[in-house]
């Protein structure tokens, strides 16, 4: 397994769970492929095989207009999170594509300053290698929350 | 018991005040389990679904009180109090499975899927010492039972013998209402849970206020999934306690929110990708939008074609668990689950057109923390608790105080 | 509402001695937001240099009560609840920001800058249906007005209408010292908050225990920032409520603490970096050190040239948050701000000469968690709550409660 | 103080029923401080061997209440409240560690190891001003006292003058049962804690339950280690509140478990590595298990060659710490030190017979929770609460509530 | 130091914890050399140099002996953990073996969705390299848990 | 972007954190260069462009004051933390110097055994690479906390 790998695997999360906690929201749909698909579901759903998603999106399209939602339409108390990652675990690698593993914790941090630890979880992704502009993207990013249990509302993507 | 009850006064206004006490003081809270989710009311449970087979559980909640309910080798339904009648552990600890009888892990005492204690460790001892006297009768502390009502694959339970027939609970209206959406057998696509920052009462109000929904959630008014000039109307059932509120798909194209320049009302915003909301009149009638309720803690609701059953469980004086189950039917082809799950991002946590419920209880529980003696307006629509072909109206929010008062006796 | 005042008693000793339930007891602390808090008093709102321009907001707190401060087109300050007249929902969500007017998310009822509900939404229905009756009156239930008084850039506010003007509520003394201070228009230089493990009224007598300064703070003492020995005095308003303690920079040189042994007082401990300490006597009169505080929550602070004003917010019986917010003059040049941030070594959670002050109240609220009968001895300086040119006295403590019993009742 | 046992009253049948609202009432946690711990009980504080020299001190608790154990200059213990004359600070922060005498942190008032005060900070004031008027006494104010009574080993202290001398407290059973384990100078091996989430009753009465062990505990059954055909007895002491359980090594082989079909005996289940339960009968008397207890919250345990003694500390109506610290003695060989280790695989929080015990008492506190007015049947063994030569009983349960009952004067 | 030794107990320690969060406790053993140890103590033991363990086992054999007394024997409620490791800070290396030091996070989700932190600390961890197999094994794991507190109980191993 | 240099800023953020966590802050200063800065701000600070710090430090010589008033003068219960860092973000390379932008989760573990999330953010860094004896140290060490709130106090630094 080339080290190579491992970093632009691991780098990616890391970009993108930057730009999410910076707060650059319009930069988190660029980190999909055109057709990408992004999902958070939770554990439950996902060992009972179980379709239904709290986000369910299968373009960059969608994942724009929830940003869009987010910055002009919806309702929420002003607030951060803190995404930490954990190594990436390294899968197959077929057709310029590589699955990975990776865990998650989410501290979200209200205006107020009060800090709670909001989800925690791992991505299960898969990437397109050395796409054109972005060197690399998610083809797909499956979500899998830990805990059924949402506090309040999840607006911000994860 | 009623210690709250005597020492607190409803406003003289009556339906259309409420005092801001009844969201923060910890008596009533405490009350409000014996008076209404062990009293005559019915209260939802699970989906049927839910328990698939013969020897299946799972766990459900009487309010505070926890529940298993149960279907036997027979394909019969059960449901008694998650509570051993030994020294009162939690019988069953797994949120479901299968089982043929049920075993108290501290003890290995042991009860039939009906509830019934039929197992006592060591009963007669060991060696012809220890255990329990004959005269003992151990089963006359059993786990309390409830009585079941299903209704369109819906499970209901009560533990009070006033509880009338479910179908004279809900009345005739409501009652229709809910076969509407529960046409067939249903499929199960998932399940989620939501923290809610505030009482049990402040997220029923939520649901009841026609008034709120276009106004709140800015998605829903700017893409005119439901704007209150939508033809619509609203159901209050006789008791006041169960609602239905419902609005055609198709939008008059008034201008009235731009006009009255209402903050929900943004222009010029559209969907880069529309397929979001394509939607299939499944049920024939063009009604895009259908919220229901059932008192005390009861949701259904189709918006377009994701379909919901939601519940609250109270976790404290401020704290609510509002679980979500979502679903479709065995008979839905893959574009239509397909459909169901695409919608399904406009409903939960993450829902464009919900996720504002989740928090805007929460901002009225800290609004009021500090005016207990105050009231909230509860005006428009005057002062009726009928049902009325627009939605302009607090009508369902009044029914519901309505049956709390009559519950509470306030 | 004085359940709690009635059953309870204050001891015979009078201001020497302090019960420990009035810490711990929850009836008490409900009673203080009425007979306090929305009482006779002037609380701490913020700086007026936090609403910058017209068209301003944010928000502020009167004990638990959640407000609104805004700044007009016409540069007026208003202060009103932060609650919807509709249902009781937080008006205002952001900390601060910029608005004409102020519209609730829930229904978009909205309000003016001095919060007169202005507009209540499909106040007439749609269509000829739904709407309000014409002689409903929600203005009537806008949200609680606040009277407002500012003080050398210093905004307060209150709900009583018996609160008497804030110089005569403050006294001539207090006044000058605040005047001593806030002598030039305030520049902000950051804030931050530390969430305090006690209850409110610790964290009020620590800040007017002149005789704990120098003998928990260690480094104080080491470094003799501060020593009971230095020139200084304590003031106490005629009420009993506020206080100004002082003393000058320059330091006697005595050895007071080193004969007596105290743990404060290390030897042989300099700093390997002496310009923290460096300062200018910017207001001309050799104080180096000023507390000021404001009954019931306020306090004022010179450290040197480090400036800061902080104000409580209860949290609870047993947790409060201290709000810090750091300041300098509009004229300061940048060798000053430079100086007033590295003396901010001094303040806050991390300060050198104040961390301490976040955990002591806390020491006591556990220490007497299981002595609610007995009392603590507040006898340094006898029984005085009078002004006096020494520290070595807990006078502002039992000035404390002095106005404390006389608005609680006891 | 009796708000509480004025309004409960205990139910007809007396020792054999336990009414749910024991557990949940906040009002009985609150007078149980008064009236347990720091009545007329003996309360274990530490082992001696935990303040190893002269001039050391560590911090214990009394109910809800800091205590702090000190061995002064000439090796004598001493135990008083953790608590300031002052102001009521802690007056010791640290857990454990040295100390010729002790200075509050927050005025540098000063005590001496048996908790009298022996300094106050510049109680003549400075320079002719402030300080302490010559009549006062702080020294009246100190820290409350206990007498201690140290018993192989162990550390007990009460408040109370009218607690009876620890052997009489104990019983000549119970007394006898602690020498034969506590029989040689301890050497500690380590410690750790647990947090409970239940009331601490629900975990004493765990500990006194003969008849859960070896239903729970899976593990213990499967293993032989314990199981109710074991020879054993139950000990309770004349008092009700003290007891001991224990039980032979050696196993009948009988298959009653077997024959019962209980779920806690499984077959075919062998460790792969037995030495895991090698053990040598170091107290000669083939007894390879003993628990005993004495009220109100103090465990002391043999599990084969692991030793341990456990002890509650209330965190509140629902949380409770329990503090384990495991033990060999002085004169153990290496190979008994390894030996022990590798048993407290059996117990703490990760014990694969104790972790079953840091849920039960939750599982009840939850199933119980929405049943207050309810009772628990304690009848195994009948209504008895004397000594049995069998452990298919509640014997040791029911001489608890016995005891609880007495000092609450329910 | 070599990045490719630093990749190589990191990633070992990335495979342990996602084999524990993944509920994989039957791999759980075969991290550990035959002979290997695994111990569970507190910060506090520790420092003062007592060697009392929450979990101490000096074998494979013992580590299969908890896993399959944790599936068939012992009563918790369902529950999974998520780990969470910092970059691990390699020590002294002889004859095969490297010491490591790494810190972890440990969040408890119950079966209700709630979630709290459980656990924090460090694994001192003596690593076999090249081992056969598995290329890499623990010879000594030593988790030293910042906290003597622990909430209910501990089934699933850390 | 080499590899190499990832891995010497994450190593020494890593050695930054294991110092902190053990105690042995009488290292701590010694990660900076002589005349290095290290600043504690909030993220609201931060982002208004307002100047204040809890910690205000503008040399070596003033961490050492800090630490030596933390070690025999300050008064704070006995406690220890436990920090989680993220992959570090590299930025810009200039004379002998890198940016680079690092995650942080921070547990406080007090005496009692009690844990709580006590302060998560991000370290904004610039770091001197192959710096005479210690490898790489810190120009500048700016963190940004994500809260406003601190519970109770800040002794230990972050
Ligand atoms: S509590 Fe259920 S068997 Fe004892
Ligand atoms: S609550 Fe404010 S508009 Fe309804
Ligand atoms: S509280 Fe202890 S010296 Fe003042
Ligand atoms: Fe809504
Ligand atoms: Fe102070
Ligand atoms: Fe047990």
């Amino acid at each position: 397994m080339s080290i190579d790998l491992q970093w632009k695997v691991a780098n990616l999360n890391a970009r993108y769970v930057a730009a999410i906690d910076d707060n650059k929201l319009e930069e988190w749909p660029d980190f999909f492929v055109a057709n990408g698909s992004y999902r958070v579901t939770t554990a439950e759903n996902f060992e009972r095989g179980l379709p239904l998603a709290l986000i369910y999106a299968t373009s960059r399209a969608m994942l724009r207009d929830r940003v869009r939602s987010l910055r002009d339409a919806n309702v929420y108390e002003a607030q951060r999170y803190r995404h930490l990652i954990g190594p990436a675990l390294i899968g197959g690698q077929e057709g310029g594509e590589v699955r990975a593993q990776t865990s998650f914790m989410v501290a979200r941090i209200m205006h107020t300053g009060e800090t709670t630890i909001f989800a925690t979880g791992r991505y299960h992704d898969r990437i397109l290698l050395d796409a054109p502009e972005t060197g690399e993207a998610f083809v797909e990013k499956l979500v899998i929350l830990d805990s059924r249990l949402i506090d309040t509302l999840l607006a911000i993507p994860l | 018991m009623s210690v709250a009850t005597r020492s607190r006064h409803w406003p003289a206004e009556g339906l259309t005040r409420v005092p801001y006490w009844v969201y923060s003081d910890a008596e009533i809270y405490e009350e409000e389990q014996g008076r209404i989710f062990t009293g005559a009311t019915w209260s939802y449970l699970c989906l049927e679904a839910e328990l698939p087979g013969p020897n299946t559980y799972r766990r459900a909640n009487l309010g505070t009180m926890p529940i298993v309910v149960t279907r036997d080798g027979d394909g019969n339904l059960h449901a008694f109090e998650n509570r051993c009648a030994h020294r009162g552990s939690l019988l069953v600890l797994k949120d479901s499975g299968e089982a043929r009888d049920i075993t108290c892990v501290y003890h290995n005492w042991s009860y039939d899927l009906c509830g019934n204690l039929t197992g006592v460790a060591f009963r007669r001892g060991l060696g012809g010492k220890g255990g329990m006297p004959p005269e003992c009768r151990p089963e006359t502390y059993g786990p309390r039972k409830l009585r079941l009502a299903t209704l369109c694959g819906l499970v209901f339970g009560t533990l009070s013998a006033e509880t009338p027939p479910i179908e004279e609970y809900l009345g005739p209206d409501i009652h229709s209402r809910i076969r509407r959406v529960m046409r067939a057998p249903v499929k199960l696509l998932g399940s989620y849970s939501q923290s809610l920052p505030s009482n049990w009462k402040l997220y029923m109000e939520n649901v009841k206020d026609s008034y709120h929904a276009s106004l709140l959630h800015t998605f829903f008014t700017t893409f005119r999934l439901n704007r209150l000039s939508q033809k619509g109307a609203i159901v209050v059932s006789e008791s006041g306690g169960h609602h239905a509120s419902y609005s055609l798909a198709a939008d008059s194209g008034g201008r009235e929110y731009e006009q009255a320049g209402m903050r929900s009302a943004r222009e010029g915003f559209g969907l880069e990708e529309p397929k979001l909301l394509e939607w299939v009149d499944e049920l024939g009638d063009g009604i895009g939008l259908q919220i229901l309720s059932v008192f005390p803690t009861f949701v259904l609701q189709q918006t377009r074609n994701s379909l919901a059953v939601r519940h609250l469980v109270p976790q404290g004086l401020e704290r609510t668990e509002l679980a979500w189950t979502c679903f479709g039917f065995a008979s839905d082809d893959e574009a239509m689950t397909e459909r169901r799950l695409r919608q399904a991002n406009l409903i939960g946590p993450a829902g464009y057109i919900s996720m504002e419920d989740g928090a805007a209880p929460g901002f009225v529980q800290r609004g009021v923390a500090s005016a207990p003696d105050l009231l909230s307006v509860v005006e428009m629509g005057g002062a009726s608790v009928a049902s009325e072909d627009n939605r302009v109206t607090e009508a369902a929010v009044r029914g519901f105080w309505k049956a709390y008062r009559g519950y509470m006796g306030f």
